[in-house]
């Protein structure tokens, strides 16, 4: 036990394995823990009692998402899920990693985004758009997730955005090529040193030289990293729908198409359990006129993971067959919406897939919130 | 320059308290080191100087080698200080003349390194020295009590405690803050461990009290002000918009506590779901036999523990201790009004103790209620069920529970306005927000405001038991100056040397109590030591020091300082 | 100040009813701090005499804690207001006289707040350890 | 108030003053009135004048301060029985008297306060010395009040709490002396209460306008010297340190004893409490290797800062009084304005202002003590 913990101490982590009271209550919230054989509880314990198997025998070590609903809940604050992270560490370091996941982190290493895809096609996406490079000073920064950025399925959220943002009268600037993945998963799946030294180092020097007012990404989980872990100077770090709440709210953002749909709203975990940030998205889509807002059942602090964080994007899992995005589509049509949206480029690739597989995409659109509002804007946009 | 006679004399005596202080202070070498400083005759060490050989250590000592100041070596001064005064006087030193170093409280349990803390306490040893040798013998001094108690709060300690003092021949007066008395206790059906109604003892209870000569009743009315010290508070009450006062010896509190809000456990949709309810919210149910959840009897009803206790979380890390029975009480009596109803309890850990607590869980367990060890993490809705998703430790799966009705067994916080209290009577409160007691184990109804008590669940969470406990606990201690008629005030009272003083006045201006007066014959100053509290502060402000504190006298801090400084 | 094995002489003044107790808490919590500390015990933070602190600094003490109940919390209604008052004014001639008056702390600390008393020692230590031993300690003519 | 003009007669401006003076007792205004008074010998200091022939002795004028006379007052008023005075003051020593009452070591009630504008005071010793080589310049002095220009006689300064003095003007006081922007061999004009006024016979007449300016123009060139020596010894404090300053203080208490708002009966640094055992002395010897002598020297002028710099009113005399020729007042000014500022407390200025040590404000500095 106190080789993990210590292990854990050395390497950043607020892991506290003595003060769990084996409740429960982390792996009766655990999404995976029905799906798979995760047993965040039971892993405490064995670490406890020094009784854990070989860890490259439990591949269900990759099948966390990091979604925090363990460490959000625990009564007493053992930050559960870090014990996951801790053990991948020790798998990092031996080697010992799924191959998909060695090759993301190749291609963050090599191009710096985990598709592996060209540094220099980093920015085609933005063609046409006039986004001003940042290093011509801006208010605001735009930093794209490498999904949002190379994806085919999410660029249509990132161009929207852009279009709402200028729409908007934001100064907006962005690094383009320079851009370099921010490594939140990357820190999730174990590489604390490549986190440290390359990504959150380089980074920040980089984010702050641009000296922009705020950064508004794309995705919750840039987002995340750089509010909480890469310890920005002078900088606001923001998420886009923080952003669009906070123009609507301010009268520099009008909406005045109507975009006649029933719409609900997936918590992305990182935005929302992780961040609290739960109102800003569901203001932006109640202020889309025409647009009829419905909730599910399990929102907000109850909502269900997508199982695309944590590594979960480049590792399929070792249960393919009974995947949470199928019960969240499913869960979506069941109120009567024909959009499903979105604020995240890993809930969009993670919940369309499901439709997808699940036969559900004519009943069911799963959009990108910026997606939505752009069609809102009229001749602005 | 000392006289002969007054020469000092020193023993000191160095404190192991058992490992307490010995495992980190060398306590061998503080005794030595003691022995050769200035005017100390005698120093000792000892396992437990507060024990009875301890005790009696000191007194010999004190006789045989004629010493006329006592230094003790041990725990703080908040502790023990009565005890070793006593011991000195018993010696015949003047119990004014013994100093304490804390060596325990403030150098043994705050430092690991040994030679460090040895020599800390050396330190601290050679200050207590430096003091005690300036230290002037004082009497013992007395004043006289208001006879009566003021009990804050109506529910069952309120009344209890009431009820002892006024049969005890003093007047009690209850000031409740709502329209009636009984508090929670007054809204539960029944009672465990024994399924009893409330009624049939609790409406005799307050029958009693209501026409007990000796009790006033002061419903819908606020404790305003409390002025004064033990023996002579006075309180200003205010009811229906009236201030009014009442002298009184002592003070009981028992304001009690409020329901943790469950809402603030955003994943069991309390609010959301009418078939959540809180274990309070059933009580009243089982009171109406109403307990139809979406139109029909629940064919499944399920308990979760714990909900707002035991959460570092949520800042409340304590256990709220009745839970675990009230959810083996309603747990019961849903089995007893719903025979077919599957009922389970979800637990971290069952906490049966106290009197037929083991026994009442048993009795639950044979009713039919089912025991599911897990901390249920999650309430979402399934069709018209709800689904309770929490992972059976003993089966080591996550299962999802599906049922009609989830009682969320939801603990004691403080309640929002101890602070108000709190500020009244400056009671401090520990870390979690209830009232600190003086001490956890031997002064668990004392405050460090003396003449005031705390009784039921405005300490600690508790049972009724225990709440009755504490009030007839309370009072008994409230009583002991009543019966007395007399209570011990401070000798360390500030005194004036008239030679000195010229007269400024500035110590009547900075006097919070009036002590202080210029003479108007001889312009100076004269101090009431009926009225002096003891603080000091004219002392500090007489630039000539013609006002001392005495026990805390320029001579004696400086004295301290000049061995703390070396 | 490089000297690693300094160790500063931390003389504090705690009123009885709050940071004295507050100690004692840290204490009954067994919450570590640095030894540096030593504690007189006064009635009230209001009762700490300006010549006591000054007599501390003169004779070489690298650091003086007062300590008090909060605002409000006073068990003598006051004391700690009129105590605010005069180590105000007596840190800003502490200074004019070219004395180092961040070697004087005042700080409220509640007989609940054991956490605190612990806290404020060890910044205090810290504080004192970057700026190195009062030399008044060494001076003899003063 | 009222304001009046007393008539000077062939430039007698002394004698218009004596005059007004003995008007006091013959109408019985009052019984008794203290005034500096010129001895036989020549010298000058204060005294107790109940005879109103013995004024033709006060000299109201005189360019001289051995004493702030405001610690004469307060043994005369402070406590019932006591006799109506009045009392003849320089504008420092109604400042320092308004600290006393405040220390209760003085009081108003039956006392009549008399302030003259003042254009700077000698040393006894300068002034000593002037008298026995070609006489003080007073009558200079007293001409030079209209244009504000009044200069020390050449060889000699003004002591040096006069010049860093930006207050030398009468105010706060029942009767006023308003000298500056007078032409005295016109008249002396003042300022009394009305019944007062009638009590004397005097008609209500408009003095010389222009006193304030003329009261600025000597301010502003008084602080300008003040600011010089404060920088002069705020930079010397920094560098040396108070014990650096007061290096060769003797402890001889002087500063203490003439300061007019040292007001202990027996100065704690002459109570027991610093009265050491011998064996303590080489206690301190053995821990510091050396220890000065006579002690506890610096730890007396901190304290003494501590316990009066508040209501310091600038007079200068413990400088004056210095045999080791130490700047006192320099030291105690330069503080006392700093601290002064802080608590936004004007000594001297008014009865009705608390001392700042003995009042408290809740809402003050919530943030002190609570840091994390």
């Amino acid at each position: 036990m106190q080789d993990i913990q210590q292990f854990a101490n050395e390497i950043g982590l607020d892991l506290d394995l003595l003060a769990c009271i084996q409740c429960g209550k982390c792996s009766g919230g655990c999404p995976v823990s029905i799906t798979t054989a995760l047993n965040i509880r039971f892993l405490v314990y064995e670490s406890l009692l020094d009784a854990l198997p070989e860890l490259v025998h439990m591949e269900e070590l990759w099948d966390c998402t990091c979604c925090f609903t363990c460490v959000e809940r625990c009564p007493k604050d053992v930050r559960p899920a870090e014990l996951i992270i801790t053990l991948r560490n020790q798998l990092v370091e031996s080697g010992k990693i799924p191959g998909t996941i060695g090759e993301a982190l190749m291609g963050i290493f090599r191009q710096g985004n985990p598709l592996g895809l060209a540094r220099e096609d980093r920015a085609l996406w933005a063609e046409g758009l006039d986004v001003k490079p940042a290093r011509e000073g801006c208010d605001t920064l735009l930093f794209t997730c490498c999904y949002s950025a190379y994806d085919v399925q999410s660029q249509p959220a990132t161009k929207a955005l852009v279009r709402i943002l200028h729409a908007a009268g934001v100064d907006l600037g962005y690094l383009g090529t320079e851009e370099t993945c921010c490594g939140n998963e990357v820190k999730r799946v174990g590489e604390k040193a490549m986190f440290d030294e390359m990504l959150v180092e380089e980074g920040k020097a980089l984010l702050e030289s641009v000296g922009a007012r705020c950064i508004v990404t794309t995705s919750p989980h840039c987002y995340n990293t750089f509010k909480n872990e890469y310890g920005l100077e002078g900088i606001e770090v923001l998420h886009y729908t923080q952003v669009l709440a906070r123009l609507l709210e301010e009268g520099q953002l009008k909406l005045s198409v109507p975009v006649e749909k029933t719409v609900t709203y997936h918590d992305p975990c990182f935005l929302g359990k992780q961040n609290k940030v739960f109102d800003e998205p569901r203001a932006v889509l109640r202020a889309i006129p025409g647009l009829n807002f419905v909730e599910m059942d399990r929102i907000r602090e109850r909502s269900l993971c997508c199982e695309g964080g944590g590594g979960r994007m480049w590792f399929e899992g070792t249960n393919t067959e009974d995947r949470l995005a199928f019960q969240r589509v499913q869960e979506a049509v069941d109120t009567g919406a024909e959009v499903l949206a979105v604020a995240c480029p890993f809930c969009l690739a993670m919940l369309a897939d499901a439709a997808k597989v699940k036969g559900l995409e004519e009943q069911l659109k799963v959009m990108d919130i910026s997606e939505l509002v752009v069609q809102a804007l009229g001749d602005g946009g | 320059m000392m006289s002969e006679k007054s020469k000092p004399r020193i023993g000191v005596y160095v404190c192991h308290c058992g490992t307490n202080i010995a495992a980190t202070v060398d306590v061998e070498a503080v005794a030595e080191y003691a022995q050769n400083l200035p005017g100390v005759v005698q120093a000792r060490h000892y396992t437990y100087m507060c024990s009875d050989p301890g005790q009696t250590l000191i007194k010999e000592d004190c006789r045989a080698l004629g010493l006329n100041r006592v230094v003790v070596a041990s725990c703080s001064p908040r502790m023990h200080e009565p005890t070793f005064r006593a011991a000195a006087q018993e010696g015949g030193v003047n119990s004014y003349r013994t100093e304490m170093a804390n060596i325990r409280e403030q150098c043994s349990w705050v430092h690991h390194d040994k030679e460090a803390a040895t020599r800390k306490a050396k330190v601290l040893v050679a200050s207590a020295v430096a003091k005690v040798t300036h230290l002037e013998p004082l009497e013992e001094r007395e004043a006289g009590v208001h006879p009566g108690t003021l009990v804050i709060g109506g529910g069952v300690a309120g009344l209890s405690a009431a009820l002892d003092v006024a049969e005890a021949g003093f007047p009690a007066y209850i000031v409740e803050k709502s329209d009636r008395l009984g508090g929670h206790v007054a809204e539960l059906g029944h009672t465990f461990p024994d399924l009893e109604p409330t009624a049939d003892w609790l409406a005799p209870l307050i029958r009693r009290v209501e026409e007990h000569p000796a009790i006033t009743v002061m419903l819908d009315a606020q404790v305003e002000e409390v002025a004064g010290f033990v023996g002579n508070f006075e309180v200003t009450v205010l009811q229906g918009g009236q201030a009014q006062q009442i002298d009184v010896g002592t003070i009981v509190i028992a304001t009690g506590y409020q329901l943790f809000d469950p809402s603030r456990k955003p994943e069991f949709g309390y609010g959301r779901y009418p078939g959540v309810l809180t274990t309070w919210e059933l009580e009243q149910r089982l009171a109406t036999g109403d307990l139809v959840v979406a139109g029909r009897a629940p064919q499944d009803v399920a308990f979760i523990k714990c909900v707002g206790s035991r959460d570092i979380q949520l800042g409340n890390p304590y256990c709220s201790r009745v839970c675990c029975m009230v959810a083996a009480k309603q747990a019961q009596m849903v089995r007893q009004a719903l025979p077919e109803t599957r009922v389970t309890v979800f637990y971290i850990d069952v906490r049966a103790f106290g009197k037929r607590g083991e026994e009442f869980y048993d009795e639950a367990r044979e009713a039919g209620v089912r025991y599911r060890r897990g901390n249920v993490s999650e309430v979402y809705r399934r069709g018209e069920r709800l689904v309770l998703r929490v992972e059976d430790t003993f089966l080591r799966r996550t299962v999802e529970h599906e049922t009609d009705m989830v009682v969320l067994a939801v603990g004691m916080e403080p309640r929002d306005d101890t602070g108000v209290i709190s500020a009244l009577l400056k009671l401090p409160r520990s870390a979690d927000g209830f009232f600190l007691e003086a001490h956890p184990k031997l002064g668990p109804v004392d405050t460090t405001t003396n003449g005031v008590f705390l009784a039921g669940c405005c300490q600690a969470p508790k049972d009724i038991p225990d709440t009755v406990a504490q009030a007839k606990a309370a009072a008994s201690s409230a009583l002991i100056p009543l019966i007395r008629g007399t209570v011990p005030v401070i000798s360390e009272t500030a005194i004036v040397d008239a030679e000195l003083c010229a007269g400024c006045g500035m110590c009547v201006d900075v006097c919070p109590y009036g002590a202080p007066a210029l003479d108007p014959l001889w312009g100076v100053s004269r101090i009431n030591a009926v009225l002096c509290k003891g603080c000091g502060a004219c002392a500090v402000t007489c630039p000539s020091k013609a006002i001392c504190l005495q026990q805390f006298t320029p001579e004696q801090i400086m004295a301290q300082v000049d061995v703390l400084t070396v | 100040m490089s000297d690693e094995s300094f160790e500063p002489k931390i003389v504090a003044f705690l009123c009885n009813w709050c940071t004295y107790t507050g100690a004692d808490l840290a204490g009954t919590s067994r919450i570590q701090y640095p030894p540096n500390v030593r504690i007189i015990r006064l009635m009230c933070s209001g009762s700490v005499d300006p010549t006591y602190v000054l007599k501390a600094l003169l004779d070489g003490a690298d650091g003086v804690l007062i300590g008090g109940c909060h605002p409000g919390d006073c068990h003598y209604q006051s004391g700690n207001y009129k105590a605010r008052r005069r180590i105000i004014a007596l840190k800003e001639i502490v200074k004019q006289a070219g004395l180092d008056e961040e070697r004087v702390w005042l700080r409220w600390v509640s007989a609940s707040e054991g956490q605190r008393f612990a806290d404020v020692v060890t910044q205090m230590v810290g504080a004192l350890k970057e700026k190195g031993p009062n030399p008044l300690r060494q001076e003899w003519a003063v | 108030m009222m304001r009046t003009v007393i008539p000077v007669e062939n430039n007698d401006v002394l004698g218009a003053a004596r005059g007004f003076l003995k008007q006091l007792l013959e109408k019985e205004i009052v019984e008794a009135v203290l005034a500096p008074m010129e001895t036989p010998s020549g010298s000058v200091t204060p005294a107790l004048v109940a005879d109103p022939a013995l004024l033709d002795a006060a000299n109201p004028f005189a360019p001289v301060m051995g004493l702030n006379a405001a610690r004469v007052v307060g043994p005369v008023s402070a406590r019932e029985p006591r006799g109506r005075i009045a009392a003849v003051l320089r504008p420092c020593e109604m400042r320092a008297l308004v600290e006393l009452v405040k220390l209760q070591q003085a009081a108003l009630e039956d006392l009549v306060t008399i302030v003259v504008d003042c254009p700077g005071t000698y040393r006894v010793t300068d002034y000593d010395a002037m008298r026995a080589n070609g006489g003080v310049n007073q009558d200079d002095l007293l001409a030079a009040m209209q244009s504000g220009e009044a200069a020390p006689r050449e060889g000699y300064v003004f002591r040096d709490g006069c010049q860093m003095c930006e207050k030398p003007h009468a105010e706060g006081a029942d009767i006023t002396f308003e000298l500056f922007g007078a032409n005295l061999s016109a008249g002396i004009p003042l300022s009394l209460p009305d019944e007062l006024a009638e009590k004397l016979g005097l008609a209500p007449a408009d003095g010389p306008g222009g006193r304030a300016e003329v009261v600025e123009k000597v301010a502003a060139a008084r602080r300008q010297a003040r600011d010089t020596r404060f920088s002069e010894i705020r930079q010397r404090l920094a560098n040396e340190g108070i014990a650096g300053v007061f290096a060769s203080c003797i402890r001889c208490h002087n500063c203490m004893t003439t300061c007019p708002i040292c007001y202990c009966k027996t100065c704690l640094f002459k109570s027991p409490i610093f009265d050491h055992d011998p064996a303590q002395y080489l206690n301190w010897a053995q821990r510091k290797g050396a220890y000065r002598l006579p002690a506890d020297t610096t730890i007396f002028h901190l304290t003494r800062l501590n316990h009066m710099v508040l209501s310091c009113i600038g007079c200068g005399v413990c400088s004056d009084a210095c045999p080791a020729d130490l700047p006192v007042a320099r030291v105690f000014r330069a503080v006392g304005q700093d601290l002064q500022a802080l608590f936004e407390y004007e000594p001297g200025r008014s009865v009705d202002d608390p001392l700042p040590l003995i009042t408290f404000r809740e809402d003050e500095w919530t943030g002190v003590g609570e840091e994390r």
